[in-house]
């Protein structure tokens, strides 16, 4: 991993760079990523762009980057690493623009779905130390109020054995809290 | 040798029919799978995305969990859980104060050295030795193998030999008597963990996959993802709707093909649990000339 | 005794501002060994040079040292004079008070106190000289030139035309090179090989030029002006002295389906062949894994029975001659980067997707095509065509940093070319950064653009995959908010990566040249020796040091071809003298080397040769290090690693610089 | 005030780099320290370490030991033969518990005319906050007698 050597003013590029050991000057804007990123019709900034406002370090561009739709849509797929001419981690400093996304209390109002996803997953993990699917759809509906979507398929699932009614859990559910609340405490060091 | 196993949450629950038809493989071919004792979640894409740390730390649990158990070699079919183990064995093994902190979150040392097996891994290693014996049908219909992204992407961790043009499910594939097919899709994602969050989305991509692979004459598609399973097998009404067409190609697991192969009957490797009907795959079976 | 004069220059006040010269003076005047000692204002002035070789004679002076400024600066001159003045030049030594001294210590007795210390350092050093003569290294007036493309054509015929032999070695069956595979050259549209074609005649019927086609250089060794090659002819199986070049054996060739290589894969020659029309010589040679008599056993053998001059020899063997030149020029050109490389891109995988060469191929009127731009799929004229540049080069991931720089101006010839024999067709570039900084170069890609309407777009291709018939490109436009591009296209140019030729570095290994991490020769100095080597003699011209143009090519191979006339010149090289000995003693020790051989490994010059000591009787007495001062260039590293101090350097040798060591700290 | 300490401080240099490096802080009037004094060597390939050592026995508090920067050698490769020798030379100088502190080894490129000011001065302090070198120095036969003397009578 390359270890930043470059100046730590306080610029979202420098905590990018730091927290990600992702070099930003590495990126020379050739459009690769964004040529062939699977979301780049729904992007609203598209993922070289995304580089190219971090590069430019200019106050007031920054929170177009973390209020963006496009941190949250990113699927980290790694197309765009694996055919980038300059080797720069895309998807990693994407995962460190969401959390600093949420962090700012920026998250892009479309993005809100997909976050409360996210947070519904985590929170089936940490309640049962595996996801359980149907709590995990209900915690989700519950938080998007999306109370229909889905319920055509959950008939069907349950019908073909695949939906379990009840959590399967690891043996000791307090052991998983722990390890969230130790990484979380660990994490606001 | 022991081989262990890592299911992962959805091979418990919507993808329960991959997990049943490996097991069904695996036995047919006399090889003992031990499942990590109190496995937890790999922590998916939702632990990526939202805490680096914790995405982590839960695949380190049970890479920590597989060591104490003597395990040398673990087998994980989901290509999301493939990744993230894989993944953060990569960044513990590469990086020492990642390892300490990551110790220290999950109270557990570990030296992260258990070699991780995909699917396709595990098939050649243990299956593929045994299997000639076995097979006495031949699947006859052209096949599109889709590998998507775990498998293929970072290139640090990839499970294939050529990330633009794997051949690995290709190969097994070949193996049952399907006729593998050349198409543009095989690497391209699905959507993967925007299913339930942006439908829409995960409709427009996998439309084009399934599109592509109807259009080149594929019979099936074989995936070896829970993830892509789900997207491409029951996100078919969405896709129809966005697709404005019905394509009614069937979607297997891999394990199920070769299942179907050698013979073992269509509920046992839960090919009745597909939103899209198998029978036009298992109608195709012949039976190989002794 | 010595008899030392020194000699304290005040520089105008440069040096007198600072130090009390007078002073120095009359102190290093008391100095052991000293004979006379003054300053004065101007040494290097023409009074001051005459006052030092008045100084000399009256004094009977065996040695002087002049204080003034660097030696970098006047050595030559004030050694100059010490010759005029009679004794050996190298008995002259600068103490450098001015640079080291007068400008950067400001006016003080420690200022004063340094210069006579220097001055006392340089008068026990030039106690120690020796008297030292220029090497004198005869020359052989021939040059070896390494590779037939158009950089060693321009280099042979330039040295050829000033009067001197040269031997030209051409791996191929014919010279040309690359640029006989063009269609059209830039900026100027001219046909490649209308232009080419009559320097290749001019090479094969020069009476200076000795062309050795089908032949590769096997070995290398001696030093400038005396280098010996051995060359390997590779077996021809045809005797070039009989064939007339009619052609019948080719025609009546059975094995006719063997890829082209002129053609880069895009038709097919026979096995015994003559790679192009235009070839030089015009005279085929049987390519033997290829051949169905030698891979059957003596089968067929119909070539021999319809060669109407009973040239064709099946029982040829590969001959190697020795040959003395007196320099090299290495004129290796460059590969295209090919396959695999890409596979995003689907190379090799896609019928229709090509490399630039390719395209230059189906743009030839001599290619397979006749000069029409068809797809090798089909032969369909394409009706949109993609160019790709930047594929592969200016890609850390892929391995190759650099800008190949003739790809975004042969990108647009190639658009150019395909619009004006398609005037309906569209062609697209996808490129980064249009670099066309040559004469008449931006002009040329503004027309490309304003005239034939390219659509140039910038971003790179993530992608290409086929699709009922059509080539899919997924790019992008960065100039237009990132939007995507998808194009279906019925052909896709690459503008591959131009790498080291091939076989670049054993080469490089055989003449002991350096070479970059691409394989690519390494010049003596980027900017100041942009064509010599770092082994005296041996000089680049072309692609083989980096990617490069035609005329850039032309230019440097004109270049180093002008540094070998040079060379010839005189019958003689001179060289400085500051090289390294190995000692002699009386028998029976002969020298105090004892053969360890440790300066022939440090030796960066591959100087150190073995010397057999052998009796009268002829039996070996010892093996010692023998310096070949040729080869040696005086950097010393040798004699520190000795053990033994059995070896040492001429002008700075241990007694010297021990006697500057001691003399510097004891007042 | 007591005088302060002026150390005497030699340089080893190569011709093409350093020596021009000093060179160009000349002809740009760069001012620095008088205590270094240079000795010029074709290549630092060429400098034998026991010269150091003489160095120091005749009096030296400190040395400077400069060339082209890697890759920069005139000769190709001298510089890296001579830092693979001074590697190899400085453990055994530690080894035998000699301060290795007062050797300077540096790269000073014939452009670096501002640089070779500096390391003179930096180097010029350094050696004079350790104070004079007396471990190494020449045999004082007279002590020696004495000592022998003193042996003798006792």
């Amino acid at each position: 991993m390359h270890e930043s050597t470059h100046h730590h003013a306080d610029t979202l590029k420098s905590h990018v760079e730091e927290a990600t050991g992702v070099i930003l000057s590495h990126c020379y804007q050739c459009g690769k990523c964004t040529a062939g990123c699977p979301l780049n019709e729904e992007m609203d900034i598209m993922p070289n762009q995304i580089l190219r406002i971090l590069q430019a370090e200019m106050p007031g561009y920054e929170d177009k980057v973390l209020s963006s739709l496009s941190i949250w849509l990113c699927l980290a797929c790694d197309t765009c690493y694996s055919r980038c001419p300059q080797e720069v981690l895309l998807s990693k400093v994407m995962d460190y623009l969401r959390q600093e996304s949420i962090r700012q209390n920026k998250v892009n109002p479309q993005a809100k779905d997909i976050l409360k996803f996210h947070q519904a997953f985590l929170n089936s993990v940490k309640m049962n130390g595996k996801l359980h699917e149907v709590g995990l759809t209900i915690d989700y509906k519950l938080r998007t109020l999306n109370l229909m979507q889905d319920v055509m398929l959950a008939p069907s699932m349950a019908a073909k054995g695949k939906l379990a009614v009840f959590p399967h859990k690891v043996q000791n559910t307090k052991e998983i809290a722990k390890i969230f609340k130790r990484v979380s405490e660990g994490s606001h060091e | 040798m022991r081989i262990g196993y890592y299911p992962g949450c959805s091979l418990e629950g919507s993808s329960k029919e991959y997990n049943d038809s490996l097991f069904a493989v695996a036995e047919k071919c006399g090889v003992t799978l031990e499942v990590i004792k109190d496995w937890s979640c790999c922590g998916a894409s939702a632990a990526h995305n939202l805490n680096h740390d914790l995405a982590l730390a839960l695949p380190a649990r049970t890479l920590a969990l597989a060591e104490k158990q003597g395990l040398e070699e673990i087998v994980v079919p989901c290509a999301a859980c493939y990744s993230r183990i894989a993944g953060t064995k990569n960044e513990i093994s590469r990086n020492v104060a990642v390892k300490a902190k990551i110790e220290g979150f999950i109270d557990l040392k570990l030296s992260a050295d258990v070699r991780i097996l995909t699917v396709f891994e595990f098939l050649q290693k243990y299956i593929f030795p045994t299997v000639d014996q076995h097979i006495v049908n031949k699947l006859n219909q052209k096949a599109a193998c889709y590998y998507g992204c775990l498998y293929t992407r970072p290139k640090e961790i990839a499970a294939v030999e050529q990330i633009e043009n794997p051949m690995e499910m290709d190969e097994v594939i070949a193996k049952a008597g399907a006729t593998p097919i050349e198409w543009a899709f095989k690497t391209e994602c699905c959507g993967a963990g925007l299913s339930v969050s942006r439908t829409d989305i995960v409709a427009k991509l996998s439309g084009k996959i399934i599109e592509d692979a109807a259009d080149r004459g594929a019979e099936s598609i074989v995936v070896a993802c829970p993830m892509c399973h789900m997207n491409l097998d029951m996100r078919r009404p969405e896709i129809k709707k966005q697709l404005k067409k019905d394509i009614n190609i069937p979607v297997l697991f891999i394990t199920q093909a070769l299942g179907l192969s050698m013979g073992i009957p269509a509920d046992k490797l839960g090919l009745n649990k597909h939103y899209v009907p198998t029978d036009k795959v298992v109608n195709c079976i012949v039976k190989m000339e002794a | 005794m010595a008899r030392i004069g020194v000699f304290i220059c005040h520089c105008g006040e440069n040096i007198s501002a600072t130090v009390d010269v007078a002073k120095v003076a009359e102190k290093a005047g008391k100095l052991s060994g000293v004979a006379f000692s003054v300053d004065y204002k101007y040494m290097c002035s023409d009074p001051g040079q005459t006052l030092i070789i008045e100084a000399i004679k009256e004094h009977k002076l065996t040695g002087i040292v002049v204080a003034a400024c660097s030696p970098r600066m006047h050595e030559g001159t004030f050694r100059k004079a010490a010759e005029k003045a009679g004794i050996n030049p190298y008995f002259c030594e600068m103490a450098n008070i001015r640079e080291h001294v007068s400008w950067v210590h400001p006016k003080s007795d420690a200022t004063t106190q340094k210069a006579l210390d220097i001055v006392r350092t340089m008068v026990a050093k030039v106690k120690k000289n020796a008297a030292l003569f220029p090497i004198k290294v005869p020359v052989t007036k021939t040059a070896l030139v390494i590779g037939g493309g158009i950089a060693g054509i321009q280099a042979a015929l330039d040295i050829a035309n000033a009067g001197h032999q040269v031997i030209m070695v051409e791996k191929k069956p014919s010279i040309g090179g690359h640029m006989s595979q063009l269609s059209e050259t830039f900026p100027t549209l001219d046909c490649s090989q209308c232009i080419l074609t009559p320097r290749m005649v001019e090479v094969a019927q020069h009476p200076n030029i000795t062309l050795h086609t089908y032949a590769e250089v096997e070995s290398v060794s001696g030093f400038v002006g005396n280098f010996d090659v051995k060359i390997k002819m590779k077996a021809k199986s045809v005797d070039y002295k009989k064939c007339t070049g009619c052609g019948a054996c080719w025609q009546k060739c059975p094995s006719k389906k063997i890829p082209d290589e002129f053609n880069e894969g895009m038709g097919f020659r026979t096995a015994i062949y003559s790679p192009f029309p235009q070839a030089v010589p015009n005279k085929p040679v049987i390519d033997r894994p290829n051949c169905t008599y030698f891979t059957k056993g003596g089968k067929c053998g119909l070539c021999k029975k319809v060669c109407p001059a009973d040239a064709i020899n099946y029982d040829a063997v590969d001959e190697f001659i020795d040959v003395k030149v007196g320099a090299i020029i290495t004129a290796t050109g460059f590969d295209l980067k090919h396959a695999d490389f890409f596979p995003e891109y689907g190379y090799g995988k896609f019928k229709d997707v090509i490399d630039g060469m390719q395209f230059e191929r189906l743009a030839s009127a001599s290619g397979p095509t006749a000069g029409e731009i068809r797809r090798p799929s089909d032969g369909k004229i394409p009706e949109k065509i993609v160019f790709v540049a930047c594929a592969g080069s200016r890609d850390k991931a892929k391995g190759i940093e650099y800008c190949s720089k003739i790809c975004c101006m042969y990108t647009a010839k190639h658009a150019m070319l395909y619009k004006h024999k398609n005037h309906e067709g569209k062609a697209y570039v996808f490129y980064m950064d249009i670099r066309a900084a040559g004469k008449d170069y931006d002009e040329f890609v503004r027309r490309a653009i304003e005239e034939d309407e390219v659509q140039y777009i910038r971003g790179r291709v993530s992608r290409i995959y086929e699709k009922n018939g059509k080539l899919i490109v997924k790019g992008v436009d960065t100039l237009m908010n990132s939007e995507p591009v998808n194009i279906e296209a019925d052909m896709v140019v690459l503008a591959t990566a131009v790498v080291a030729n091939i076989e670049a570095e054993s080469l490089a290994q055989k003449l002991h040249i350096s070479y970059n991490k691409h394989k690519f020769f390494a010049e003596a100095h980027p900017k100041l020796k942009p064509v010599e080597t770092n082994t005296a003699g041996i000089m680049l011209a072309g692609a083989c040091q980096s990617a490069k143009d035609i005329p850039e090519s032309v230019s440097q191979a004109s270049a180093s071809a002008s540094k070998v006339v040079g060379l010839f010149s005189s019958n003689e090289l001179t060289r400085e003298p500051i090289v390294a000995v190995v000692n002699r003693q009386a028998p029976p020790n002969f020298t105090s080397c004892t053969g360890c051989l440790l300066c022939q490994e440090v030796c960066p010059y591959h100087a150190i040769e073995t010397e057999d000591i052998k009796d009268r009787g002829g039996n070996l007495i010892k093996r010692a290090a023998r310096v070949n001062a040729g080869l040696c260039q005086g950097c010393g590293t040798c004699v520190a690693m000795c053990r033994n101090k059995s070896i040492d350097l001429q002008g700075f040798s241990n007694d010297q610089m021990l006697s500057e060591v001691m003399a510097l700290l004891n007042s | 005030m007591s005088e302060q300490f002026e150390p005497k401080i030699v340089a080893f240099v190569c011709n093409w780099c350093t020596y021009a490096g000093a060179d160009l802080a000349g002809t740009s009037r760069t001012k620095y320290a008088t205590n270094v004094s240079i000795i010029r060597f074709p290549c630092t390939g060429r400098i034998d370490f026991m010269l150091l050592m003489k160095a120091f026995e005749n009096g030296a508090d400190g040395i400077i030991v400069s060339g082209c920067h890697p890759n920069d050698c005139h000769y190709t490769s001298g510089n890296f033969h001579a830092r693979r020798r001074w590697i190899v030379f400085r453990s055994l100088l530690d080894f035998m518990g000699f301060d290795t502190d007062r050797i300077t080894f540096s790269w000073v490129s014939a452009a670096e005319g501002t640089k070779w000011a500096g390391l003179v001065n930096e180097v010029t302090e350094k050696i004079r906050e350790k104070g004079p070198f007396t471990e190494f120095k020449k045999l004082d036969y007279s002590i020696l007698e004495k000592i022998e003397n003193d042996v003798v009578t006792e």
